[in-house]
């Protein structure tokens, strides 16, 4: 396949990501799909922040060691990198920071003093230089910054890119691909418009990365998209205040990670009890505790299939790209008012603030699903029993209805109960939604696979690690299994899908194996485990090279 | 709407099946029969349908109010209800919302909820069961509770000094501020419709008796008195805070009753009554930011 | 086997915890070994509360339906156990209370008013009654007055208990036992105890049933056993108190319930961070949510094993009777110390609140460990790495060591780190201490067994249900298999044990099978669940009858 | 103790090895400094062994401070170092306990905390990085951000007022208040210094600079003024509360800075001064509960 990939590195706050997104961007006008990994520390200013972009003439989700092009903003962009730069490898470096500097040197102080323009323009001056090594016209780059640079500012970067383009040379010469223009996204906003396109109305969130720029872009195009945003005291306060805007009719999503999750499991509970539906986008940071803040890792499937005290059915999800991403959140919220049960969909730093051109027109929808409502007839029972475990929804405000949720032991009207039977008889209820729900979900596509079924070897994964197994396993005729769904577990799928997997490894980023673990739980023998636990998600090579020691 | 579009809700009719398992004196029920009254004469007076009024409760015996009352109800979980109470008033501002919390569920577990609520001026309704212990844990002592205090979990007695639950609110920015006791119904009553009506965050401490751990019935009866009309200016902050400061929960002190703070401030949930739109029309807003996407 | 019965049914909040104590505290007295029920819905006065009192000439640990001595203060308290009551009952009620009596009816108001003395004592008529109905001596049950009311009222106790003596007749004669008088504790009585014996220096917690009646134990018994004892604002400051408490060098506690648990995680996986050891007593009652809060469960293993952001060794024991509740509190304390890992010493209500005869001289403690201290040499790195994970501690205050503790992801000294591996490096340090914790503990009796090893059929139980189990087992001449330690998961000893175990049944107080998911997990087959999830502990019979539809 | 005992720590020792990535021109730089002078100057002045002061961090870019100092710290969780501190307090009377918090660390997320340490009376000392902003998560309001911030998740700006945490650290029965500002390091270290020896809860304001996002240095500058000796009585809650609502974090009108009250109250943690047993002390101790049991 044809694909380049292109590293850019500086300090933080020079605009690293926005740089990588408008390379992303250049690609994607010339007919790619592109991916983005961001790598950056727990801070504001300084410190070493890179992005690595890859375009390919297909779908990918990963990126691989070994660039095409580095374009350094400072000499840690390069010496942190070495081992990314063959002899292939493009370099081009801000001279004015770079001392011992090698490959195009741009002096992008003087650019910019000469030019006249912000020093934030020295990101089009390098973009401009990719252009030129890659071979790429002129008037697409101009395009692109059309297309991203707001007006005001737009006839300084055009000035700064050209000086860029015109101080290197063509190195390779990228072709047109025949992919549309697809937009490039980040997990968290695909999952924001995944909730809408569910039926979302409100958003609540507290900060905390790699959630948080699903709360800034939900903020932001609140009207654009219709919803309401709250950002309230603390994480307890946002599962509280979603659960009240669910109990009054409102759909209702929440957002979070490891920490922030902890201080919402009594209110999941309480969801769990109450049966008020609420949907939570929890995406993992390594840990324990404050850990690794802005790095990635797949830790938290036990805790969030666990988190809570009692027993009551959940949805958990774990979507491995941008269309799972926005399917899912879609599904999970749906599903959650449909059953009355707490869903979550488990992302994590490298799913939700990766980067990946969006296809919106290759998505099959979910089926759509409708929550029950109360017909009006007779007196109004919030919980009265029924054979799939769904009691009909009505809001406070309705006339003739008395709407009782708790979190007590209930009978069906929702007045407390300490009686033996009715408390066993309402786990019981509980128990049947999630049953009922299982029994949905089989028409859903609750486990992908990738590859030939007669592989003889399988890779099996989850979440964000998706793309990096499907490109290793190409390298090794292997086939790839995801379960997309994680609780309710597809059982039966499961098995069917992994008749005659042959040997197995099981891919995570975590360093205990979890999906491993809930393998056998449910009866399944999970293979041997490729494990990377150091914040980072790996690279197609470097998955390669692990995967060479198992199946060779 | 008028008074008799819900003739099947009379006040009666608002005192629920469920079996009422307080103990014999306890002030909750004067809480529990002065909010129905308050409920059902809001309900003639102003002409609020019934079913516009929701019910939180905390856990604690105060938070059994909302089983006993024929009302929409959230009972929660310990501390946490106030959030709840202000994600409802967001999903439906035709809501009335009022929770009834206890001294242990709101000033310990929970009390950053309700300095926020009154920061924000979240147009909710916290009704605090005050009686200065935790009751259906037996006995243990409580923010409100006199320094001294002997409970379960500290037998030599508390040295720590109360907090003056009132004086938090003021400096929290509540907009309505006010103190009832167990023992004066009519007035409590009173105080419970001009806190339910009062536009954005109310407040009412209510001192009430727990009849079986912290009995303070002949100490109230003795100190408590209602505060004459004109005796506040309950507009100024400074005013209010005199009369908030005359009683702390501690010393031996007259403890005034009645409204201390009403002012009017922007109502937090004013802000979020954005159009609201239905599913297809939200999906077809996806589209479009996909397809302008930049 | 000698047994005995004794169900006594009243109101709240008029003494029948401490009735039936006291009926306990007779039966010890004679040489009985007691165990009691004690069954009480969410309130303070009213309602129904019973405790059935079961004394036997061995040890016992659970309930069987049929009594033989129904001891009724109301209507209620014959009316809710017909089932309890056969041929062989005798039923002795307060004719002051009950209309529709039968058996011997007491007039308690008139005795108590013509003994002036206060109402409290009609208890102990009930006790005076019991005495002769089961032909003990008056003498015996002077003692046992003497022994548990206080100097100033026991003078009306002994008038009031002779009236009821006086009042029936004797039915049948417990002979005297050749037990020694043991006295009778709850679960919380015994966990506070053995916390001390491993060292505890302060006990923190907020009230949550069932774990209350600890927290006030440890107050009442503060300066007995030299602890200090603090009720903070919340679960939250409980957790952090107690981690700032051991930062410092104060072996701590903290005791809650589920909902409580859940606001205690975030604190959790900070000790599993900044490997600050701190024991959690974690009581389990129904839920989800608020549920059946003075009820019975074994709802929370996943819970407690996947509680907390990130992967960090935990050790989880779930004791079954007071012997091991006071041998595992007290190892727990240690080995979380000896490890740096936080300990949940899992019970329940039934446990929890449940008295038993309690003989200290019988238990084997557990062996005595120490943390590993810093000895003084060169400077002080907190983490620093060694073989077995676990690096020496210092404490503030003390000369020469600057003690840095982090929520971080961190290098030897402490300082926050972003680098992959010495991310890496510290995550395999964490999961050292897991493995080392696991080898240490293959010294302890982590799995018990009872009954003969090639008995062919075995029942797997965990927690309070350990007794009941055992003495179901004995009908079907089962062998019964009980993990005393749930994590790290005593894998070598369960598979030793299991060989053999012929058909297996799995007997669990929750409607999923917790114990039977975590054995799966690990590999093992849990055989065939029999879940119990009303809120009530399984008695004896209800279980044998249960499992005859298994093993027949 | 004299202060020549710690040789090995001179006050320049105090900065840790590690890199400092706080942006250009962050107020924290001055409360590191600052903070590490009042450290060893107290050591020197009042004999305290460098080994006895420890540090809390919160979550946030303030926290990195427990990293910065080379002084014993427990950089903690987000919200929650308060009680971490109390906990250490009452393990060993001897340390001097240092919170650094940040506003949305301490105001949002764990401000029931807060309260409770003023309300115990609890000995330790808290001092707030206030820059009225979230930094490390890149930009949100916070509890003392004014009216109107345009924060990434309320690019429409915020309705609400800020609050006033002097007034409620007052309200809440802190015995020591103060505020301080970034830009008057001298003042700030005596402060500093002045909470540290406080006995009892002491907390200080410390308006702090974010460079990156809400720099609001000029408007400081032009309000922010010394309280004058004597303009205050810091004994009289009154005379306090007058100052401390000359500003309220939203109008414009004169900063003061200094100590707004100081007062004597029992503190919390001595109550808890039990005689300390040891181990196999305690054992004899169960037995004899056991044997005596009833
Ligand atoms: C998170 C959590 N912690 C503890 C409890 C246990 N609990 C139930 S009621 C209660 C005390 C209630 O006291 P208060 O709020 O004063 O109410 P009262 O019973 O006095 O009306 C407590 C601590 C709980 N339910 N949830
Ligand atoms: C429970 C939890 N929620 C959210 C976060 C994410 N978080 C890290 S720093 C921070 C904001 C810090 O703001 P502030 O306390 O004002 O500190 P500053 O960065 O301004 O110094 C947040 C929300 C977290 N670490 N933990
Ligand atoms: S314990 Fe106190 S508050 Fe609770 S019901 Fe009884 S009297 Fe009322
Ligand atoms: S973001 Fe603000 S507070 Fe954080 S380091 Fe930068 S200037 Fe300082
Ligand atoms: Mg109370
Ligand atoms: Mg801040």
């Amino acid at each position: 396949m044809a694909e380049y990939s292109v590293l850019i590195g500086g300090k933080a706050g020079e605009g690293i990501n926005t740089a990588g997104l408008s390379i992303a961007g250049l690609f994607s006008r010339l007919g790619y799909r592109t991916y983005m990994y961001f790598d950056y520390p727990s801070l504001i200013r300084g410190g070493h922040n890179f992005a690595i972009v890859r375009a390919a003439d297909r779908a990918i989700g990963a990126h691989r060691t070994p660039v095409d092009v580095l374009l350094a903003f400072d000499q840690n962009s390069i010496e942190n990198h070495r081992q990314k730069i063959h002899d292939g490898t493009t370099v081009v470096h801000d001279a004015s920071q770079v001392v011992r500097g090698e490959g195009y040197g741009l002096p992008l102080d003087d650019i910019v003093k000469e030019e006249n323009a912000p020093p934030i323009t020295k990101n089009s001056a390098m973009l401009g230089a990719l252009a030129r090594v890659a071979g790429i016209g002129r008037e697409v780059l101009e395009d692109v910054l059309r297309g991203s640079v707001p007006a005001k500012h737009l006839e300084a970067n055009l000035r700064v890119a050209g000086r860029g383009y015109d101080a290197v040379e063509e190195v390779f010469t990228v072709k047109r691909g025949d992919a549309p223009a697809f937009p490039v996204l980040t997990g968290n906003e695909a999952a924001g418009l995944g909730l809408v396109h569910g039926g979302l109305g409100t958003y609540v969130a507290y900060p905390m990365t790699p959630s948080s720029s699903l709360l800034h872009f939900l903020a932001n195009r609140a009207e654009d998209l219709s919803v309401k945003v709250i950002h309230p005291e603390n994480e307890i306060s946002v599962i509280l205040m979603a659960l009240g805007l669910a109990y009054a009719g409102e759909k209702t999503a929440v957002g979070t990670s490891g920490g922030g999750f902890c201080l919402m499991t009594e209110g999941l509970s309480l969801a769990g009890m109450s049966e008020i539906p609420v949907t939570i986008v929890m995406g993992q940071r390594p840990g324990p505790s404050t850990g690794l803040p802005t790095y990635t890792s797949q830790t938290e499937l036990h805790f969030v299939l666990n988190a809570g005290q009692g027993e009551f059915p959940r949805l958990v999800v774990a979507p491995g790209d941008l269309e799972e991403t926005y399917a899912w959140s879609a599904a999970a919220l749906m599903l959650s008012w449909r059953y009355q049960v707490p869903a979550i969909v488990l992302t994590d730093k490298t799913l939700a603030e990766g980067a990946y051109s969006f296809d919106l027109g290759s998505i099959t929808p979910p089926p759509d699903r409708e929550p029950v409502l109360w017909d009006g007839a007779g007196e109004y029972r919030r919980y009265v029993r029924t054979e799939d475990g769904v009691s009909p929804l009505a809001f406070p405000g309705r006339e003739g209805a008395i709407v009782k949720a708790t979190s007590y032991a209930h009978d069906e009207a929702g007045f407390t109960t300490e009686k033996p039977v009715e408390a066993r008889e309402l786990q019981e209820k509980l128990l049947r939604k999630g049953e009922s729900l299982k029994a949905e979900l089989a028409a859903y596509p609750t486990v992908k696979t990738y590859g030939a079924r007669d592989a003889g070897t399988t890779i099996v994964c989850w979440g964000s690690q998706k793309w990096v197994c499907i490109e290793a396993a190409e390298e090794f005729g292997a086939r790839v299994v995801q379960p997309l769904v994680l609780s309710p577990f597809p059982t039966r799928q499961w098995k069917e899908t992994m008749i005659g997997a042959g040997k197995v490894v099981c891919v995570e980023n975590n360093a205990t194996g979890q999906l491993g673990r809930l393998l056998r739980q449910q009866g399944f023998d999970p293979g041997r485990p490729i494990l990377k636990y150091d914040g980072r998600p790996f690279a197609v090579d470097e998955l390669t090279a692990r995967l060479g020691e198992v199946f060779a | 709407m008028t008074p008799d579009r819900s003739p099947g809700h009379p006040a009666g009719g608002l005192i629920s099946p469920a079996e009422n398992t307080w103990c014999p004196g306890c002030g909750n029920f004067s809480i529990q029969h002065m909010m129905k009254s308050a409920v059902a004469e809001l309900s003639e007076e102003e002409g609020i349908p019934l079913e516009n009024f929701v019910l939180l409760g905390g856990i604690g015996c105060h938070g059994k109010l909302a089983d006993y009352l024929n009302v929409n109800s959230l009972y929660a979980i310990h501390g946490r209800s106030v959030p709840a109470a202000t994600g409802i008033r967001l999903a439906n501002p035709d809501l009335k919302v009022i929770c009834h919390v206890g001294d242990g569920d709101i000033y310990a577990e929970g009390l950053d909820h309700l300095i926020f609520a009154a920061k924000r001026n979240s147009d909710i309704t916290v009704i605090v069961h005050d009686n200065r212990v935790y009751g259906l844990t037996t006995g243990q002592y409580t923010p409100t509770s006199p320094a001294g205090f002997r409970g379960r979990s500290t037998p030599g007695g508390i040295t720590e000094h109360p907090l003056n639950p009132l004086g938090l609110m003021l400096a929290a920015g509540a907009t309505y501020i006010a103190r009832g006791y167990t023992k004066k119904i009519r007035h409590l009553k009173d105080l419970f419709k001009e806190a339910i009506m009062h536009r954005g965050f109310s407040f009412v401490d209510v001192l009430q008796i727990c009849a079986t751990y912290f009995n303070l019935t002949d100490y109230y009866n003795e100190h408590a008195y209602e505060i004459p009309a004109g005796e506040v200016d309950t507009g100024r902050f400074e005013s209010a805070l005199g009369k908030i400061r005359e009683w702390d929960y501690d010393r031996e002190a007259p403890i005034p009753l009645g409204t201390f703070y009403s002012v009017e401030k922007p109502v937090y949930e004013e802000k979020f009554q954005v159009l609201a739109a239905d599913r297809s029309e939200r999906r077809a807003l996806v589209r479009k930011v996909v397809e302008e996407w930049r």
